[in-house]
């Protein structure tokens, strides 16, 4: 990019901002924003084992805190620890959740959680929240696009990126129970797909609309971005399979085969294009020998501009337009 | 042990030459009361910017005010002309969330134009809500990251040694920083090189983000947990101007056998009441028009 | 702070029951003699069991061989025949190295049939260089990655207190292994939540892989340290069983506000002058059968 | 697998054994066991700003630390800090070389590696040992199966895997003046394939041998086992096609599509099957809508078994008879 002295721009107070994502004044009781906080307040109050865990990321757990105030553990900033003790906790027959800020949990903790969480076997659950390019301004050393990657190369771990709230309640819920350790990638920017919590079978993705002439998959906000790119594309008259990528450990194979079946994909995500989304779709074709176009609605494997996360994601394109202009490439269409 | 390098990574002026004309020397004269002004100076144009990004850490700033005025201009020796010259002083910005109070410094200093500031917390700006050394001119390594730049202002120091060079390397850590293991294994190979030519200043103004840090994870008695890594440590107010030129005057030679640890005592959102109240609510944040105005008189009126 | 929890993640009795008759009490009688001999039969089945294997850590499993015996034969409340009962004393091994050391012992306890010791090293053996939780009975966790073993008894020693239970979780740590900075955070932790169910043992052999622990990272004055961090300290000769007794003896009650750090000054190595000599050789390798015939007559010399 | 006690064996005390391949007696001088050690000291010999930097790994570094005992940096049991170190030399114009294990190199690091190393293009090196089963009996904790698609993850990483000393020369040098940060994968299992140190072209791989039935693709240890195979395979009259994928990333796509011209393909590995080698080429398939039969030799992504490495590459059939194998089933014959 230029430089900013070069551009001469005006300074824009009036364009988007930052938005408050750690607050504790409205977030933390508010399922929209804050799904995984507020569904594990719930799931608390009826099994007693269930405990929070954060690194100094205690404000988005506020009803959690006020309502089981013994079963919440600050840490400090201090994530590898924070993992360590959680299986500790684990081995006690607790449920531990840990918090954190996907910038650092899963990169910053790769190996705590593979050697005393995924060898072991332990029931205990990252959430990670501020995924992808959401902390915007903060973005020198904040983005979040290797956290799949890193998850999915870790035997035993199962990743699920919800959607929406709603999904991050089914989700939460579906995973529960699960005897391993479990990623749950909260994505910040999703917009509602679902009304109610919807129903996923383990590894399984949900087809949310169908079509012939492309399929767009998404995971975390990635679905949302389908959803309302296949309303466009309908009234251009292409028809476009919308696929809810939930589980990315496993994954769903035959969804992938299913969705390559219209000869076209379309994958969204805010991730980086390498070892995400991207890379399962692309790998299971590959080892199917199953021949598809492929586009790719994602993070691109270079250095991140920093700045508000709307300015970002519409400057790489992971919109509704951008979805919808890859979807045209594909089909050859608009 | 010295050994030639082929300098630093990027344009500088060349290792053997003398000091260019255009560098601030260590020690320059700076009276107390225009320091003073300079931390408010410092505060002001910190709200500034963030106005213009929307969301900033205000308290984590204004906590450190004084630290960034007596460093940027009185203390380190630096040549704005020449980001990368090889003998200059470094600071590291362990707690990178307040480059905000240093772009206006560096601007004004010369580093870059003035008029960068203008593109704060906008796409393609190299100004940014933490620190890019790639794209920032002044600034001596990135950061964000709580906990690595102990450990790269350790490398620093060996590299200055290794060379030859008697720069100095300070690292402005958080308190609540101080919670990241890596601090420690840091800490604790300074003392096993006998870095004296690195000062760590802590910026104790007791709160980490989601509140006190003896309430989230207790970190004192910090003295004595320096003093037991092998630095020799001072304690002063951090909010004190005259006691950080006292201090950092009488620091020992870059030759010296122990790292320098300064606990600065602060107080976080030092120097507006409304901070000063709730520095955890003001950790991040945005002021109202109405707040701004009234934070504004605050510092101004003191300043006139 | 009680909270009813659905009992340890693998079988074990319920929690509310009495201790079934097949547990070992803490402090069971043990006259010194009987614990040195069984330090040196400790040292036998390592030298056999690294034979089978063709590799392993000698001077490392013999510097903690007196903290072994005194633990499992006189100091651990433990059920062999119910591995996983919920009130049983914990023992990681932060040192996951020295598991050769544990394996003839869990076996002779009962843990497992002694003739799983013929499988060690080959595929499919539960028992290995590392130990590993989910497949050897009596192991409270795995490890083999320096560093990680104190965080995980703070969250045990943490659980202990959420469960309203009153076992001690002992943590043995290499000397070498405090240079990992999650010790620290771990070290941070256990003091703020006052977790006097938790006892740091450091063997603190002065060795590291490489060499003494003072030329490659220095992490001394350790009294020092762990007082700073909160921890109640005491230092003794960890190759005496008499010191050790005493000072295990004297733990103050789980229920007590500090953390407990045992340095135990160790030899790495103790009790084989061959290893003695040089410890740092071997901190990994395999005797030759006349290095094996001379050490095992030195030892057992001593035993008869 | 059973209990050992069910299985009844005798001890094997005359089966493979563990090597000690921290051995400071013999391994530190000898070009085919420590090619990396005996590399760099003679780079270092003439580039004054080489260092290395090592978490108590310095035997394997002694020829290096008698020639240039100040340059050697010791940092003790603390893999993060060596990381974050090197940085800072790096800044300083100096070119760090840390030395790991690969168990815990990357995985451990993995943040700092990205925060520190890869956002500000710095020309550090991490060179990880022990890759893949090395380890064997260590292996609880101590496999190395992750590394390839963490490094993959992160952006501005340069990712090289020699096949053999003479190649750990050549991709040494030829990465020696590179602005960014490479991760070097030294494998210790490797068997002998160039005479001398190859010439590589920046993220291309070599064809070492033609045949238009199958390929047979490689990296590290990967390398000499397909070679072999390729050798007894023609044999049976199966023509293989050899490539040494000595970058794997930037990887050589062009490589792959040429490689899937034979309509069969194998990958070679010390890695998980998941996010290495075998990841690489069936995505670069799927993205390019190019079909061709996949084979994988690597390891499988679940609990891995401990033992010695020689039973352990027998039990996952990561052998010349495994490559074989694999090569059989995929062209229908033998
Ligand atoms: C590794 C890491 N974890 C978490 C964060 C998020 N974070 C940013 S500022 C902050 C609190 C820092 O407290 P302190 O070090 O005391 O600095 P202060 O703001 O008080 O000056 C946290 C947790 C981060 N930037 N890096
Ligand atoms: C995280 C990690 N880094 C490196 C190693 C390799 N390693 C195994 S033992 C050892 C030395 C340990 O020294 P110390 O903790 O003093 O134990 P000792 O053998 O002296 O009892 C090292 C570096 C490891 N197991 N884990
Ligand atoms: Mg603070
Ligand atoms: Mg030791």
């Amino acid at each position: 990019m230029t430089q900013p002295a070069e551009q001469g721009q005006a300074s824009r107070t009036d364009g988007p901002k930052m938005v408050d994502v750690f607050s504790d004044v409205d977030i933390d009781t508010a399922l929209a924003t804050n799904p995984a906080g507020v569904a594990i307040a719930a799931m608390a109050d009826e099994d007693p084992a269930i405990l929070t865990l954060t690194a100094d990321l205690g404000n988005v757990l506020n009803e959690f805190r006020e309502r089981h105030p013994d079963r919440y553990i600050e840490l400090g900033i201090a994530e590898t620890n924070s993992i360590s003790v959680a299986a500790g906790l684990a081995t006690c027959g607790f449920k531990p959740y840990v918090y954190s800020m996907s910038p650092f949990g899963m990169l910053k903790c790769a190996e705590q959680i593979r050697t005393d969480w995924a060898y072991n076997h332990l029931p205990v659950r990252l959430v990670g929240r501020l995924t992808g390019l959401a902390m915007g301004l903060f973005g020198t050393s904040h983005h979040a696009v290797e956290d799949i990657s890193v998850a999915r190369a870790i035997t035993g771990m199962t990743v699920v990126a919800p959607a929406d709230a709603q999904s991050a309640v089914s989700l939460l819920r579906a995973t529960a129970t699960m005897a391993g350790p479990v990623y749950v990638r909260i994505a910040e920017d999703a917009s509602p797909v679902y009304d109610e919590p919807p129903v996923y079978e383990f590894g399984r993705w949900q087809r949310l609309r169908d079509g012939a002439d492309i399929a767009l998959i998404g995971h975390g906000m990635g679905v949302g971005l389908a959803v309302r790119a296949a309303e466009q594309l309908a009234g251009s008259g292409i028809e476009a399979q919308v696929w809810d990528a939930a589980y990315l450990k496993p994954h769903d194979a035959d969804a992938v085969l299913a969705a390559a079946a219209t000869g076209r994909i379309v994958t969204i995500e805010d991730h980086n294009v390498i070892g995400g989304l991207t890379s399962i779709v692309a790998e299971t074709l590959g080892r199917a020998g199953v021949a598809a176009r492929l586009g790719s609605v994602a993070v691109p494997d270079e250095d991140i501009e920093v700045g508000v996360p709307a300015d970002l994601y519409e400057y790489y394109g992971i919109n509704v337009a951008g979805v919808v202009a890859r979807a045209a490439e594909l089909t050859g269409r608009l | 042990m010295t050994v030639e390098t082929q300098g630093d990574t990027r344009e500088g002026t060349s290792a053997a030459g003398p000091a260019s004309p255009t560098v601030l020397d260590r020690g320059r004269p700076a009276s107390s009361a225009d320091l003073r002004r300079r931390a408010d100076w410092i505060r002001l144009g910190t709200i500034d910017l963030i106005e213009q990004a929307g969301l900033g850490h205000y308290s984590s700033t204004f906590s450190c005010a004084e630290i960034f005025a007596v460093l940027y201009y009185h203390t380190l020796r630096i040549d704005p002309a020449n980001p990368a010259w090889p003998d200059r002083d470094r600071l590291l910005l362990g707690k990178g969330h307040v480059a905000t109070g240093l772009w206006p410094v560096l601007a004004d200093l010369g580093f870059y134009p003035k008029d960068w500031l203008r593109q704060f917390g906008k796409l393609g700006s190299p100004l940014n809500d933490h620190p890019n050394m790639r794209l920032a001119p002044g600034i001596d390594f990135s950061s964000g990251s709580l906990g690595h730049n102990l450990s790269v202002g350790v490398g620093m120091a060996l590299g200055g040694r290794l060379a030859g060079r008697d720069y100095r390397t300070f690292v402005l850590t958080g308190d609540g920083e101080l919670q990241e293991g890596q601090v420690w294994e840091a800490a604790m190979a300074a003392s096993h090189y006998r870095l004296g030519n690195l000062v760590a200043i802590v910026d104790a103004n007791g709160f980490s983000g989601g509140g006190p840090t003896s309430a989230a994870m207790n970190i004192e008695p910090l003295a004595d947990r320096f003093a037991a890594f092998g630095w020799r440590v001072s304690e002063i107010n951090g909010n004190d101007v005259d006691a950080l030129v006292e201090t950092f005057d009488a620091l020992p030679d870059p030759s010296g056998e122990a790292p320098v640890c300064v606990i600065a005592r602060t107080r976080k959102g030092h120097g507006v009441s409304l901070f000063e109240q709730a520095p955890q609510a003001w950790h991040l944040g945005l002021l109202s028009p109405e707040q701004k105005a009234e934070v504004v008189a605050e510092i101004s009126g003191r300043m006139a």
